[in-house]
């Protein structure tokens, strides 16, 4: 057991940050012109796509440098190391994964350097956690395949080009087969009959829609693997998930910003950071991250040896959920009828960010795969309980 | 021993939800909330005309002369409707007035407040949020004839739509409360909408406000207490509403909706929750029916009773704004489902006159 | 809304102090022959068997006097009406509703005179919540029934002259017409055949018992209810709980001897009843123990008012499932090592019993249809969900 | 950054787990917790002959020399098998020892502790329970060439068994650690069973006790502190195996225990309740493995490391405790099952080197 890193590892982390000392310039600094040069420059040190192989583009680099890479960058609150967010972490990495060389070529260049926006169609309205029980269905029309269904919590939507979608090309209606006959199609958003409809979420943002398909028309060129084997391409690129360290940084600043809340408020004349409830809750955030942290390591650990993992992930992912609702409330809970108050309210703290933390846990909790199905995932595949 | 509802009140009951069913669907809550009055002065007569703006009030000052058990049937049927309404701060005040005011402030004011021409709300605290004597602090100052009032009060609800406020104030080291109105020289107040847009707070701000002596009320501590205890009451009985709507809207949809090929409300993770919900709801809708008892016929047990039913409400009811979205899944956090509007009623309500942690803290002071 | 009493019951009430005041002197003043003569006084009295019909020898009274009377004697701590517990909770109450003539007039009365332990017979070894999947089985043999079988958690069996038990006289084997084919019987322990186990729990005690029958022979005058209807018979000896006004009584008490010990007991120099969090932990009790209380006045009024309760009842004993582990364990969390102590042990505080009712609650928790089981009738019956 | 174990570590874990299993199965565990020792002399030599008691001596001193890295995964595998025997109280005495002693004590103590010969034990705290320096206040007075110590020790850990005691007092306003035996003039000691009857504790007794200088080892309050975060570690680190334990046998129970026709397993209501669990104890475990690392590697982070672990560990083995029984339904609170063994051990673990209150403030006092 061994926390420390190789001199190699230390090095990459000096290089890091070196480049985030010259690159980086503080908030109020930055010119109009800043994010166009920050992506230019990471994307020169191929620190876009970092895992990705060098042949298609990207780093080549190790799990342990990208751990490093993700910590310095979220250390320093950096700016993404690209804007294209679905291409670079769930569509790109499935194109490598199943795409020809065609579609490697056509995409991926495009994805590193933030071209436009993807999206990824995997919901339908009645399609919730059950993800293969999807009905948005591509019959075959010779060199084309013609889409007609809606995908729903399509997230940028509104602004993307391109959409990574499952849809249904066999097995229709069928409940036990329903995993197989699906297919994976890369479709371009401008096509004739797809209509896009954004969907406002309870704290006012539009960050999702809904997409209508009508008889739309897609080469069979964009389909990305075989037909009927989406399945195997919508696994993979879950299990694509890498270890939560950037996350975890995420985490820990959230958890310094509710620190520096309760020592500058007061209530009934004493600051809420002498209150033994507030410091007890505020440790427990502590304890759950710190276990975020270090359950990452460990997994990672096994990972780096070549130890398969079973669905170990799914840990981090339940803590996760639970501290988005508990840390979101736990603001608004301990500042009064002036924490409700969210922007341009009478009486607001912070001018209502606090407010707005408590509304926008869901698209976290519930997007990631609900924490009952996290619950199922645990009990089913590690302790092998029997299923629903 | 009897512990339930009267023919005529059930009959209260039937009256309040049907009406608010016809008349405050959501598509209507939910244009009142993005209105800027953020309530409905049709509404508002019409509740007038059936005479629950009067309630509280004696017949001889033209009301209905109705008691707490009664006004907390109309708040229940409020609260799950979520109607958006300065009700419970009128409420409040007529309530006040029948018990504090003397005969010639009765006379000036209560029959206006029955007829609804006079909408009134309580402005009492200087510091939020804990209902303690200590955070009244405005300091009147002597008047010849009266007092004058200078300082502002934050989070006065329907500050805004209020025509009538009740002052508390401190002259003499006594508290008091003084009658003002919205036009009186030096007043100004105005609300905005809360995170629940169907609730609105303001700050009253005071300049050099003269206050005769007539329109002056005094009172002791424990009848501000007392008064802060009443708003405890008729949050909690909103609350017990709302709660009750969180349960029927998400069993509703637990029943319906489809998953791994049964209904979700099937499988114990949905089911199991859903049954504490209702067990939570049982328990803090007593502890409220009891804490309301209290008010007209035990004064002595109403800080406790008071107390132990919003500390109870205040923690289950946030937690069931919570699971009550999560329980939806994704379509529970958008803007045109209705079940995010009472979760946002949740984290309204929670610190509306003290959280859990003040209110359990008072139970432990009264009873430890 | 009423919360007063009507001038009879509070005569009764008066009635209930004054006896007290006269039969109940302090524990340490009473005799060896006190418990004879309480038991003879209440008998008098018919409180024994209180709401009982007056033609089977109990008192006729009504429900809220029995709230009254239950009410008093907890309040005082008096010993129980009578010794023979189950009888008077769950066998006497079904044998008046299913008994013959012959059968009330042997049972009815030993029972309301104690004169000897009755135990009841549902659980078996394989057959836990889900009572109807019940085995132990009896055979007709002219006018007896053979019984085989074992019988588990019999709480009191070993000192029970008696049992109510039931038995599988049809349907054996069968998952759906379970509820069909059992049949509830009377059997003497004595009977040739029985043997009883004592079973002792982790607390040290031995309580209860399972206990073997090898074709024991039991008259079919014995049988209580027509042959294959003994579900009915149980299900309506479990609906024939009333409200739990002298558990709530029970809990106020255990929720005194709570506060006194905080008041006593010092940590780090500091009264425990100064520490936030034992203060609010308290106050959450007492917020759950008047929960119960109100909510049984409210159901109880229902039934009084004839308005059918469904089962509303769970509520409460979730409530008090919860209150038992939490309050069992609420003293040994904060007493330290000390509290752990049990009885005899090196530097057990006030002799080890805050250690054992830490180990007490699950026969309670379990024995009554455990949480899980609760939830899910309130879940189907109540909220009309779907069954599992 | 290696967050394993070496495939040493990982041989080792499998020569204890294999002992045990062999050697203490539950069924020996239940006659040696009944017995008046409460531990097996014949376990003690064979620990002693595989090394383990020596695990943290270096090997001038007889021991194998190695760290708390592999001592965490000998703590894991006793707690999983609940084998009573003084162990933990053994090696935080050698630990200590060869951390703070001077050579000459070293060489005089450390060979009779890897060997066995020596059972030791720590006394520390004076006011059970919180591990903080004010609870040591056991005042030595000064002799010829030494000290006396008069003064009883509450709860030390297997004072019965023990024959060396590292005894905590205070002398000149600087805290010390005498090194006292069990046949000193003036030492009594004897313990008895704890709810947990694998775990024994009792008072130590000194009456006019003379500890000649040689026997005292000066240390700061920072070392007393370091000192007890040991004991935190080595606890903690018993509660992740005796968790997994909790964890398997009830998993197997729940697949294989009918229900209305199915494992109790395939309902959410008990297959989340242990999925939860498993979330719990994955948690733990690495912070007690990083608290543990920290003991040897990074002793500055070790405050809040092993208050992280302790605290997280307290509340969540806690509760596995008792739903561990609940889940086993009747059958979980009989005395011939094992599960209830478990619930014992939680409640032991609890308070031990402080509870989650105590160790949840220290980590809000070292950061916020």
């Amino acid at each position: 057991m061994d926390f420390e890193y190789t001199r190699e590892e230390e090095a990459f982390r000096q290089e890091v940050r070196d480049f985030l000392d010259e690159n980086l310039p503080p908030r109020e600094q930055r010119g109009s012109d800043f994010m166009e040069n920050w992506l230019a420059r990471v994307r020169e040190k191929r620190w876009v796509g970092f895992s990705w192989p060098r042949e298609v583009g990207g780093g080549g680099g190790d799990i342990m440098s990208q751990v490093i890479l993700k910590e310095e960058m979220a250390a320093r609150r950096a700016p993404p190391l690209g804007t294209c967010m679905m291409g670079l972490a769930w569509v790109g990495p499935g194109i490598i994964q199943y795409g020809t060389d065609e579609q490697k070529a056509r995409f991926i260049p495009d994805i590193l350097d933030s071209k436009y926006h993807w999206c990824t169609g995997y919901s339908e309205p009645n399609v919730g956690s059950d993800l293969a029980a999807l009905q948005c269905k591509a019959l075959r029309d010779g060199d084309h395949y013609v889409i007609n269904g809606t995908k729903i919590w399509t997230t940028l939507a509104p602004i993307a080009s391109w959409i990574s979608m499952l849809v249904r090309t066999d097995n229709f209606g069928s409940e036990e087969a329903k995993h197989e006959g699906i297919t994976a199609l890369l479709v371009k958003l401008d096509a004739p009959g797809i209509e896009i409809r954004p969907i406002e979420n309870m704290a006012g943002q539009r960050a999702f829609a809904q997409i209508f398909f009508d008889n739309v028309r897609v080469p069979v060129a964009n389909r990305l693997g075989d037909e009927g084997k989406g399945w195997a391409v919508t696994i993979s690129s879950l299990a694509n998930e890498r270890s939560s360290i950037g996350e975890v940084t995420a985490m820990y600043s959230k958890l310094e910003s509710l620190k520096e809340l309760v020592r500058r408020t007061t209530r009934n004349g004493k600051p809420l950071s002498d209150k033994p409830s507030v410091r007890r809750e505020l440790a427990r955030f502590e304890a759950k991250i710190e276990a975020m942290r270090l359950n990452g390591l460990r997994y990672l650990t096994r990972q780096i040896r070549g130890q398969p993992l079973s669905s170990e992930t799914s840990v981090n992912k339940l803590h996760r959920a639970d501290l988005e609702v508990e840390m979101g409330d736990f603001a608004v809970s301990i500042l009064g009828q002036a924490g409700n108050q969210t922007r341009r309210q009478e009486g607001a703290v912070d001018n209502g960010s606090w407010a707005a933390d408590a509304l926008g846990w869901p698209s976290v909790v519930i997007g990631g795969g609900t924490p009952n199905i996290q619950k199922n995932i645990i009990a089913e595949r590690i302790l092998k309980l029997p299923k629903d | 021993m009897n512990f339930g509802f009267t023919e005529e009140q059930e009959l209260l009951r039937e009256q309040v939800r049907k009406f608010l069913e016809e008349r405050c669907p959501t598509s209507t809550v939910r244009s009142i909330m993005n209105s800027d009055a953020g309530y409905s002065s049709e509404h508002w007569s019409q509740m007038a005309a059936l005479g629950w703006l009067g309630l509280m009030i004696d017949e001889s000052h033209e009301g209905v002369g109705l008691g707490w058990i009664d006004l907390i049937v109309v708040l229940e049927e409020m609260g799950r409707s979520l109607c958006p309404t300065p009700f419970v701060s009128h409420c409040l005040t007529a309530s006040t007035l029948c018990e504090l005011g003397n005969e010639e402030q009765k006379k000036t004011c209560l029959p206006g407040l029955a007829s609804g021409d006079t909408i009134g709300t309580i402005a009492v605290l200087d510091i939020p949020d804990d209902p303690i004597a200590d955070n009244l602090t405005l300091q009147a100052s002597a008047d010849p004839g009266g007092i004058i009032l200078t300082g502002t009060k934050p989070f006065v609800t329907d500050a805004g739509s209020a025509d009538l406020f009740l002052v508390a104030y401190r002259h003499a080291n006594k508290p008091g409360l003084a009658i003002v109105r919205r036009q009186d020289d030096g007043v100004s107040a105005s609300s905005t909408a809360t995170m629940d847009l169907t609730k609105r707070t303001g700050t009253l701000t005071l300049e050099n406000v003269k206050v005769p002596a007539a329109q002056l009320i005094p009172m002791t501590e424990a009848q501000l207490i007392r008064l802060l205890d009443k708003g405890v009451v008729a949050v909690t009985a909103e609350m017990v509403g709302a709660a009750e709507a969180i349960i029927e809207m998400t069993t509703s949809y637990a029943r319906e909706r489809i998953q791994f090929g049964h209904p979700i409300g099937k499988y114990q993770g949905v089911k199991h929750r859903l049954a504490e919900m209702y067990v939570d709801v049982e328990s803090f809708k007593s502890l409220a029916y009891f804490a309301a008892w209290c008010v007209d016929e035990d004064p002595d047990q109403l800080p406790r009773a008071a107390s132990l039913a919003k500390a109870y409400a205040s923690d289950a009811f946030a937690q069931m704004g919570i699971d009550g979205v999560q329980l939806h899944g994704a379509i529970g956090f958008t803007q045109e489902y209705d079940i995010q509007l009472y979760l946002k009623r949740s984290k309204w309500a929670r610190p509306m006159f003290g959280d859990a942690d003040y209110h359990y803290e008072r139970v432990a002071a009264l009873t430890l």
